[in-house]
């Protein structure tokens, strides 16, 4: 193991499945000359040369499109939104042509495409530029989507997107790339299943379910909490579509109480959709309602100190959590 | 016996009664509440697809709109198939699944169907991109109508085809309206084929109720491209006979334009060419029009003796490999 | 009271309030010289003219826009977007331009707009056809959302619905354009706050939770389930944002089992949030987990019998009914 | 003493002025970390806006991108407000909830400070639509950069303003970089100003480093408009100075071409038009500049002065009269 930042494990899958795959390539807005906004395609110009690293012009319905239309006829594209906020003027693209093609096509054409780049708040870069996309996504049938936290996760995240046969979205955070961890050597092929939950830390007290940008506040909040004597369990759920139901009830059947820290904005956001799913299947295991932490429902203000107000914290977290203890 | 060429016309020809006669059925079929959900019909314009064809190879991509029952007739999807989607049969070219707007059959390049208006015309210069990144002489041919012009996607589209120098051809199939909008109401240019110099890409027009001059074009169009890939952009003068789709009376044109375009009919003029030049009689003719009568009806029975898709079909096909979420 | 319908009504609302103000108009495709896609808009052109009734190319992006542009110096603009399907290529516009404005520019520029088309699926329209929109939109903070199922309720709202200061969505649906139902006389200013659920069935063993389509499959249901000796109440939502919450929790404090039918998708849709929030704030009075009756999670095949099987339907309401009442 | 029009030039000049210096020092201050989020600056680009209000009306519309500081002071916004909206004060002219990249003064018609690479460009589309609705000879302004032109939303507003003859200026602000993107590597055409072509709009050229220039071709753009209404293209070649946002070290060009073009300096030249007619002496030149530079410094005291905007301010903007959902 090694460590490494999350931009850094990002790069290396990217490169690691280029190599693998010819048909493998990467377009968007400056992931070649300029070796990406966020730095994250860095070199790979250099390595693989200018018909598989593709700068675009500002079309991301276009690129996003030929994205679709090049993995109809067998290449795996791997389109760069420079942030998912920009995704939103290629959205028929992305929620149209590449999920539903399998279907409408009776079964002829998969689209074995991944859309990846940050997503969701970074700072303050106000209203239009700080959307948390998963929760609209999740709404189509036919996408995958996962949301790495840490450097380990983004590699074999990303490496498995692009290897799945169906449309990825890669939800990456703009505010996680410098931050570090622990990632196997080069040589190990590492691949994390879409789908599969993890436990970042055990508790019995509370299961606080989180993604992204999220999971290091929950850990900093199970910390702090555990000095009150309060026992949270943190399980990232690292994808999105498909769902870990097992691993969320597994949790809560421990520990009978739940908060959701979640990025996006609470009206229909990923946990009104976890809660539902949640007292469906272990109603009688819930000792309190289910409690979320996400943004306000405001429009991202530029303000720092509103800003902050606006989004999940650590605090928030600790806060429902007590809530949900009755602490 | 005839050269290959002429042997082609008349093969043509016949691909061009097939459509108009399986169209013929199709509305038939619908009126009488066979047939469900949103129905296009292209006949009048058949002369456009099949130039097309008989410009290009077989294994040439070729990606449409929703007025889609000519294109994959064109590319050599059965009238079977063809009608037993219209049914939502499972026997259909999209197994029932995609209807009359979303035709697709993959082993004949057929890249369907696609019902979002300029949605389409991206995914073309992504299976152009392809191509030339596989250093493959394949050419993309990318057909769209008058309306599809004015969306976003498809300015964005040529303007990367353009800057990449993708082998793909743009084929506007200019019908002078989008549902009751007529061009001149759509968009703010004299000739749509101006809209062409705005991303650097030659443009060039052909008459779409004649077949030849629409080969012919299309012909020297890709000629170029298989020798230097670059996109071209070809607006096809043509007319639909029928309204915008079966729920549509059409009361916003003239009897007059309608009647001048019917005197001007592709499969007429084909014909009346052939048979001028020696190539083809009068029986040779009604031979080939009742076979694709026969085969339209044909169809009919076919889509109506065919299952319906499974339920399981649902799931099936929502991800590669039956996965599930 | 008259008997006309929803179509009609939905046409009075326009005709009146391009009457009673000046600064409103009416932009779309097909909505002047052909009347209307699905005749909504029919005789409107002839009554005020070709400034008043727009015409456009197929450029939702591009007038969707315009729209937002002419809200911003005074106009009061209707958008019809032919099917919410297509507001798909529009979606920046609608979810960036006019709900982020207020309070980007610090409460300078308010939006006054209103956005409104068929939503939802109709009939063997296929995948990309048949998109219900209402759980997208809803988790745009700036945006309301109305979504009538009655002649009566499509009238009162859309006429609040343009008088209203903010950017509003009103979904109509195709398949209830020839639904009739009884309305106020034509002299009557039938307005319907936005906000302002109503009980369109009283019951006592489980509420019914419904909007739009699913509101007549809702109304079939407790019928039947009548005969069973299950008394339904069936709330139908009318306005998803602003929500009535109050009236949700008063009916569910009565019946103490809720089944949410709802015409979207599951993940992430407006079911999800309704169940959060109910249990969030009388968790104690849920006597059973909470039901919802959605489309099913796959893209929307066109095949007849197949199209069924995704859609809420009478049947499903009753089966779930009967799962929440233990029945 | 000097006629109208001689003021008015070294009146525009002083703003030139103030724009520099106001952008200077929220550079020092954005350095100092003061400043969050992105920052773009406008330096080298002065003569496009100031050579636009030049040939305009206070009242005539004006919206552009992000890229923003500029044209609110040139609309007369004080350096105060802009500077105090950097900071994310209460007292920004957006109130510190838009930013950098949000910049709206409705008093002074600004509409913004917009983010979305082309989005606002229909929007302006919308303001022109209003003017011609209430009969009014308001022209709009839209300003946007040469990255825009391959948007979507781009080519559909074009497309309707010149279906509907919209009075608005289209005016592309070519400064040959959409972040490290040059004009070659982005538009597939060999001069922007020629996609106005496909949209049968009238296209124009300026040169952005010259303020007379701009002016009087957008003047004799803005009297066609006003006698008729109609919408027009002008392409302004200019260059940024700095990097494309603060974070950016621009090492995509050559010290070459930036040498160049700061050779050419919008507001050198016009000082030097100016001292040369007679109109400007240096100690009037210094004057100004002083007083541009007090001005600057004074609004870093004033935005550092300034209070937060208050936590009740989240929900009392997000639906209009403050109502809460
Ligand atoms: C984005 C979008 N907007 C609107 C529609 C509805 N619609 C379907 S076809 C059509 C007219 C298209 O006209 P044209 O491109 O000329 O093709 P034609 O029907 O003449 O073949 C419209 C408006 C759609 N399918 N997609
Ligand atoms: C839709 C969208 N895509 C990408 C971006 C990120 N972005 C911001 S500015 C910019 C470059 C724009 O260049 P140009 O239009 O030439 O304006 P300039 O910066 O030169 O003033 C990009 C790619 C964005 N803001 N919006
Ligand atoms: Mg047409
Ligand atoms: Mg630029």
């Amino acid at each position: 193991m090694r460590e490494i930042t999350y931009r850094q494990a990002l790069n290396e899958a990217l490169a690691e499945e280029l190599e693998r795959d010819q048909n493998v390539f990467l377009m968007g807005e400056e992931v070649a000359q300029y070796n990406g906004a966020y730095k994250v395609s860095q070199g790979l110009l250099d390595r693989f040369g200018s018909m598989r690293i593709i700068d675009t012009p500002i079309s991301e319905n276009g690129f996003a499109g030929m994205g679709v239309g090049a993995a109809m006829v067998g290449l795996r594209p791997i389109i760069e939104f420079m942030t998912f906020s920009f995704s939103l003027v290629a959205f028929d693209q992305v929620v149209n042509n590449a999920p539903n093609m399998l279907t409408m096509s009776g079964g002829q054409f998969n689209i074995p495409i991944t859309f990846r780049g940050p997503n969701g708040p970074a700072h303050q870069l106000g209203a239009t530029h700080s959307h948390a996309t998963e929760c609209l996504y999740a709404n189509f049938p036919g996408l995958k989507i996962c949301t790495p936290a840490t450097p380990r996760d983004a590699k074999g995240l990303l490496k498995t997107a692009i290897r799945d046969n169906n449309p990825v979205l890669v939800l990456e955070s703009e505010l996680l790339y410098s931050s570090k961890g622990m990632v196997e050597p080069l040589e190990h092929d590492l691949l994390i299943p879409l789908g599969q939950a993890e436990l970042k830390r055990e508790g019995s007290d509370v299961t606080i379910i989180c993604y992204a940008q999220t999971v290091p506040l929950a850990l900093a909040a199970a910390e702090t909490l555990e000095g009150e004597e309060i026992s949270a369990e943190v399980l990232d759920l690292r994808s999105i579509k498909p769902l870990d139901l097992q691993a969320i009830l597994a949790s809560v059947s421990k520990t009978h109480r739940v908060v959701v820290a979640e990025q996006d904005r609470p009206y229909c956001g990923i946990g009104a959709e976890i809660c539902f799913r949640i007292q469906k299947e272990i109603f009688d295991e819930l000792d309190a309602p289910i409690a979320r932490v996400s943004q306000e429902d405001v429009p991202m203000p530029y303000n720092e100190r509103l800003e902050q107000a606006v989004l999940p914290s650590a605090e928030k977290i600790i806060a429902a959590v007590k809530k949900v203890c009755y602490a | 016996m005839s050269s290959p060429e002429q042997r082609d016309e008349v093969e043509m020809l016949s691909l061009m009664l097939l459509i108009r006669r399986f169209e013929e059925r199709a509305s038939q079929q619908y009126q009488a509440q066979k047939i469900g959900g949103f129905c296009h019909l292209y006949i009048g314009q058949e002369a456009v697809v099949i130039g097309a064809i008989a410009a290009t190879r077989p294994d040439d991509y070729l990606i449409t709109a929703y007025r889609d029952h000519a294109h994959a007739l064109a590319r050599g999807t059965s009238a079977d198939a063809c009608m037993a989607e219209l049914y939502g049969k499972v026997t259909g070219c999209s197994r029932g699944l995609g209807g009359s707007m979303h035709y697709f059959d993959k082993a004949n390049h057929m890249y369907g169907g696609h019902a979002i208006v300029g949605a389409h015309v991206p995914l073309a210069a992504g299976m152009a991109f392809a191509a030339k990144y596989r250093g493959e002489d394949r050419v993309t041919l990318c057909f769209f109508g008058d309306g599809a012009i004015n969306q976003g996607s498809f300015h964005e589209a040529l303007n990367l085809a353009g800057l990449y120098k993708l082998p793909v051809i743009f084929i506007c199939e200019n019908n002078l309206f989008a549902m009751g909008t007529s061009v001149e109401r759509s968009t703010s240019l004299k000739q749509i084929v101006d809209r062409a110099e705005g991303y650097d890409i030659a443009g060039y027009v052909a008459d779409g109720m004649n077949f030849r001059d629409v080969r012919d074009k299309l012909a020297e169009v890709v000629d170029g491209i298989r020798k230097d890939p670059h996109p071209a952009f070809v607006e096809i003068r043509t007319y639909r006979y029928r309204g915008h789709s079966m729920s549509d009376p059409a009361s916003y044109r003239t009897k007059d334009q309608l009647e001048k375009f019917r005197m001007d009919d592709p499969i007429t003029r084909l014909r009346a060419q052939l048979t001028r030049e020696g190539k083809l009689t009068n029986e040779q003719f009604d031979a080939m029009d009742k076979g694709a009568k026969d085969t339209a009806l044909a169809s009919v029975k076919f889509a109506e003796q065919s299952e319906e898709p499974p339920l399981e079909d649902l799931y099936k096909y929502t991800y590669a490999n039956g996965e599930s979420t």
